[in-house]
């Protein structure tokens, strides 16, 4: 009989959709009832497991269309249109493309490490999701040490990259690889240090406790460190190698870097993957800094994981932006930014935490009246930092404007060069420069 | 966690970490070691959590598997081809095993027979928060000291690693000089005198232009 | 001091790696023949060091279909539509230098509605190839395809038009020896006219987007560097060699089509680097939009084509015709022997030439340089291997 | 049968043999290397585990310890690293065979 009360407990809850997780912890309740410990244990990680797949799955493949569309729109194109209505079953008939093409593997390639990357690649990205709280209890695992984990996981993606670079002995898949494992360590420093702002002002490593932080205090990180937000956005970016930091896969360099080699689902699971992180990113970025599930008592109407979805689909859609907007950094260049630029920045901002955070706890400041002040000065601080590194770390190519010069009836060699130059009147346009 | 859930995850992850090490042993290619090397640290970090120190086995996966053996790679990325072998030196294997055995022996007989007096208790909550507060309550000192090695690491390493074209030719012409018998200075090396050809004056050229 | 041969031996082993420059294993990449941004099946060895370029190789040839040879099996009117192919992303460039040196050769006077109608065309098609040369620019600076899309909507309104007047789009085939092949149909103008209002606000677009972009000042400015008398000493022209400051157009230093009629100035760089290059085309989109205005407006009436014999025999003799195409100076030389084939075709690839200072800017740069270079010098490999 | 601490000792024991033989044996630097991060790992393990089985306080410190032992085995590792790379750029091999200047 406790069984049927159970399945009517499930049956009596369905409507709260409000809150998922209501549902699983009382199928866990159920099974706890008759069936063994270990049972309910494996049944809740199961469940959690198969929804998130069961969610990112059609996800990515909507959000494939998504992404072409929009980038087509930026490109005057009309983007996929002939499969299905309005395009939308282009992602499904490019997977069942990828996943009828012959797989091939390169006579040289180092077979075992050749064979596993893009199995593997699928443990970060799909561990990466169990921390993100879709609502105040509504995460896989809300743990304690939250962004550690998150920040241990996304590390861990980078062997993987190089596994894939490395054993497919080629040379471009080889650069890439060392590329991106470069670029990853060094954009590590700035996204910790941004994570480790949030936590020591919001004084917990929990992910949903930030969230909750921000509930509490009735503002969003956003505002509060505005330049932490910016780099923690610019790393990211790197991170998931999307233009302008997507030099580990420069195509235009490069070809594909790391998984030049890979063809058919081999390359369909990286791209999944890859698809799937910048989603995930784009979550955490809401998360982080825009609140997550809360949003000033609009929780209260919408479910939670509504107002996450739209606030990661915003960062997506920022994300596409630069994709579609900006050229790519040289690596060079990217990992000055990183350690001229980014790193200062943001340690500036651990300081600038610290010090606010001790003010308000020792003090005891009125958190409604001290944050909007704080809130003003970091946003001062921070277009100071803009302004200081902007005159600073720019290259001293760059700050001499490039002039085009008009040629009427001069005509010949250096002669006449030397008299087009030394006019003096002002350059037809002239572009650049402080 | 029930017993039989405990019973699998150890012998699991036990099996994880002694086959990832052993494979180490075995394989031949350095970069095949390091990715066992790898396996074995996310099952030491599995172990971690069986022994409720989520905060440890984090860092375990953060320091091991994303720095340091990605550090390794580098350094084997910047060795030639040929310095990727990672076989054993057979001169030393056998003294090394016959060793190796008798720790063995001799840290089993310790681990098996010593009454530790094991009790246990319930285990840490909110480690980071402990570790943390006592990082910096009762640890502060080690904790500095920890700091400035880790800054003098950091500049040993890069100090060591950075050698440009300018050292290069340094302690080349040094040990030239050495094994010539030579008295050695290095601002020959580094600032030479300049060829006659570039301080000599030059003969005034003519306006150089295209035809047109 | 005594030391044994073995650390002597030691010590000779560290001395030879320490002057070889050890620690870093130079790699040879291939950049193509199948590669994204080398725009054709052209092959460019590069040795790295780490990203760091210590020599490039060129490999041609790979698009080699001895044109020239077969030019001298056909009569001179036949040859037109190899010179399509040539440049295929210029043909009416190129049409026209060989149909300029097919007329100095045979002494034909072209009638004035006809030279009007092949600077038109010649103009446009330079807005087309500018369009692309930049939009791959940019693309190569890594850029997702958006500024190329956009710029490809102007090259194809050029395309349309030439499909309306001669019935094909990229290899036109429309010059002829004494004129062009057909006259303006009549809603040519009214295209024309409406293509011209059009550009101004898409130019301005693309500056919006393009010239203050930091990334790509970081990326182009300071890359590929080449000097004005290094220019001038490996004969490169065209935007490449303007971009370092010489103003050399054979448009105003050597007229004709009467060039000379039209109003325009030829735009100059400073620097000669990749980003003076694209400022330079960018410019002369401008004064080619310039020129056409002008040559609507005076259009003359007339015969469109003089009358020349299908199966002209020149006298024996040679004649060299240049033209500023897109990509520099093109020119066609011909010698005959008083037969109706030439008895010898030989063509003056700008693309090559240009190519050949890709060595000299990229060495010393990373590869992401020597990418970035390379798409500012703007080849077409079908020019370069014929 | 219980998991008790013998186990996680035996385990540790048997990581840190494994590690000793392949510092001891290996020809290569970096492989020299891998054992010895092996062997701390298996004293890391040995701590938690003792940390585990242990008073409150206890466990506290241990893991303290445990952190540091993590922070000095990132430093060991990236000079050692460092050393490896210098070895070789002056004698053209990693190899701890070859490297013998100093026997004389």
């Amino acid at each position: 009989m406790t069984e049927l009360a159970g399945l009517s407990g499930i049956l009596g809850a369905w409507y709260d959709f409000r809150d998922l997780n209501n549902l699983q912890r009382l199928i866990t309740e159920w099974i706890a009832d008759w069936g063994p410990d270990w049972l309910a244990s494996i049944v809740t990680g199961l469940l959690g497991a198969l929804g998130i797949l069961g969610v990112i799955g059609p996800t990515l493949l909507v959000l494939i269309w998504v992404e072409r569309k929009v980038i087509a729109r930026f490109q005057q194109r009309y983007g996929p249109n002939r499969v299905g209505p309005k395009g939308l079953l282009q992602p499904v008939a490019d997977a069942v493309k990828l996943i009828l093409k012959e797989q091939l593997a390169p006579r040289a390639a180092d077979k075992l490490i050749f064979f596993l990357p893009p199995v593997l690649i699928f443990i970060p990205g799909i561990l990466i999701w169990g921390v993100l709280p879709f609502g105040p209890r509504m995460s896989v695992a809300d743990l304690n040490v939250g962004v550690l984990f998150l920040l241990a996981v996304s590390g861990t993606a980078v062997l993987v990259i190089f596994m894939a670079g490395w054993s497919s002995n080629n040379k471009y898949a080889l650069l890439g690889a060392m590329r991106a494992v470069a670029m990853s360590i060094s954009y590590e420093v700035p996204m910790v240090l941004a994570l480790l702002t949030l936590v020591v002002f919001s004084g917990t490593m929990s992910i949903n406790g930030i969230v909750e932080w921000q509930q509490q205090e009735d503002v969003i990180f956003i505002l509060l460190f505005p330049l932490t937000a910016l780099v923690f956005f610019f790393a990211a970016s790197a991170e998931l190698n999307r233009t302008p930091a997507d030099i580990s896969e420069a195509e235009s360099e490069i070809v594909a870097g790391y998984h030049t080699e890979y063809s058919g689902m081999r390359f369909g699971l990286f791209y999944a993957v890859e698809l799937g992180n910048t989603l995930v990113v784009s979550g955490f970025i809401a998360t982080f800094f825009l609140g997550g599930w809360w949003m000033w008592g609009l929780d209260e109407w919408v479910p939670s994981w509504i107002i996450l979805l739209a606030k990661t689909g915003a960062v997506y859609f920022l994300l596409i932006w630069t994709r579609g907007t900006l050229p790519r950094l040289r690596v060079d260049q990217l990992m000055s930014l990183c350690w001229k630029a980014l790193v200062p920045a943001t340690l500036l901002f651990v300081v600038v935490a610290f010090v606010q955070r001790t003010l308000l706890i020792s003090e005891g400041w009125d958190t409604t009246i001290a944050l909007p002040i704080m809130a003003v000065i970091n946003i001062g601080l921070s277009l100071g930092a803009i302004m200081l590194f902007a005159r600073v770390a720019r290259p001293a190519d760059l700050r001499r404007p490039a002039r085009i010069r008009m040629a009427g009836a001069e005509i010949g060699g250096l002669r006449a060069a030397r008299s087009v130059a030394a006019r003096s009147e002002e350059p037809q346009f002239q572009v650049g420069g402080d | 966690m029930s017993e039989f859930g405990f019973h699998l995850a150890f012998w699991s992850l036990a099996a994880m970490t002694i086959g990832g090490a052993s494979m180490i042993m075995v394989s031949r290619n350095l970069i095949h070691a390091v990715v066992w090397l790898v396996l074995s640290m996310l099952g030491v970090a599995g172990l971690y959590l069986t022994l409720s120190a989520d905060f440890i086995a984090v860092v375990q996966v953060l320091i091991y598997v994303g720095a340091i053996s990605v550090l390794m790679l580098f350094a084997i990325m910047l060795t030639p081809r040929a310095e990727r072998d990672n076989s054993s030196s057979l001169k030393t294997a056998g003294p090394a095993g016959v060793v190796v055995i008798m720790v063995m022996i001799a840290t089993f007989w310790v681990a098996i027979d010593t009454d530790w007096g094991s009790v246990r208790e319930a285990a840490l909550t909110d480690q980071a928060r402990l570790i943390g507060e006592s990082l910096i309550k009762h640890y502060i000192l080690p904790f500095e000291i920890g700091a400035v090695l880790l800054t003098a690491a950091l500049v040993g390493a890069i100090a060591l690693a950075r050698e440009d074209d300018e050292d290069a030719a340094v302690h080349a012409a040094s040990l030239q000089a050495e094994l010539d018998g030579r008295e050695f200075d290095p601002v020959d090396v580094v600032d030479p005198p300049l060829p006659a050809v570039l301080t000599a004056e030059l003969p005034a050229e003519p306006e150089s232009e295209a035809r047109t | 001091m005594t030391t044994s041969d073995d650390t002597r031996l030691a010590m000779q082993g560290t001395i030879e790696a320490l002057t070889a420059g050890a620690g870093s294993e130079p790699v040879v990449v291939n950049l193509g023949p199948q590669h994204p941004s080398t725009h054709g099946v052209f092959r460019l060895k590069v040795t790295l060091d780490g990203e760091i370029v210590q020599d490039a190789e060129m490999r041609i040839g790979y698009l080699h279909r001895s044109m020239e040879k077969l030019a001298e099996e056909r009569t001179y009117t036949q040859n037109i539509p190899f010179t399509d192919r040539i440049d295929y992303l210029a043909a009416m460039s190129n049409n026209l230098a060989y149909c300029l040196a097919v007329e100095e050769l045979l002494g034909i006077e072209v009638p004035p509605r006809a030279q009007a109608i092949r600077v038109m065309f010649a103009e446009l098609q330079r807005v087309a190839s500018h369009a692309m040369a930049n939009g791959t620019f940019i693309n190569d600076c890594g850029a997702w395809h958006t500024p190329l899309f956009h710029m490809f909507r102007d090259r194809e309104r050029v395309l349309d038009m030439f499909e309306m007047t001669c019935g094909a789009r990229l290899t036109t085939n429309y010059m002829r020896i004494g004129g062009v092949a057909f006259d303006l149909p009549d809603d040519l103008l009214p295209t024309l006219e409406r293509y011209l209002a059009d550009m101004p606000e898409n130019i301005a677009n693309y500056e919006a987007l393009l010239l203050e972009n930091e990334i790509l000042h970081a990326r182009a400015r300071g890359v590929g560097v080449i000097s004005p008398e290094m220019a001038i000493n490996s004969s490169l022209s065209g935007p490449v060699l303007r971009a370092t400051g010489v103003p050399w157009d054979l448009r105003k230093a050597n007229p004709y089509c009467g060039y000379e009629q039209y109003e325009f100035d030829v735009p100059v760089g400073e620097r000669g680097d990749c980003f003076d290059r694209f400022l330079v085309r960018m410019a002369e989109v401008k004064q080619s939009l310039h020129i056409l205005r002008q040559v609507v407006d005076s259009l003359p009436e007339g015969p469109y084509l003089a009358d020349v014999p299908l199966h002209a025999r020149p006298e024996p003799g040679e004649a060299y015709a240049r033209v500023e195409s897109p990509r520099g100076e093109l020119g066609f030389y011909l010698v005959s022997d008083g037969g109706p084939a030439p008895y010898r075709f030989h063509c003056r690839p700008p693309s090559l030439i240009n190519l050949s200072a890709l060595k000299e800017m990229s060495i010393g740069g990373t590869l992401a340089d020597a990418i970035v270079t390379l798409g500012s010098i703007d080849i077409v490999v079908g020019e370069i291997d014929r | 049968m219980i998991i008790g601490l013998e186990h996680y000792l035996v385990l540790g024991a048997i990581l840190f043999c494994i590690g000793f033989f392949i510092a001891l044996s290996k020809k290569n630097a970096v492989g020299v290397l891998i054992g010895v991060e092996l062997m701390l790992n298996a004293v890391n393990l040995t701590l938690v585990a003792f940390s585990r089985f242990s008073t409150t306080e206890i466990a506290l410190s241990t893991q303290v310890f445990v952190v540091f032992i993590i922070a000095v085995a990132a430093a060991e590792v990236a000079v050692g690293l460092a050393l490896a790379l210098v070895v070789y750029r002056n004698r053209q091999t990693i190899s701890v065979d070859r490297t013998t200047l100093l026997k004389g």
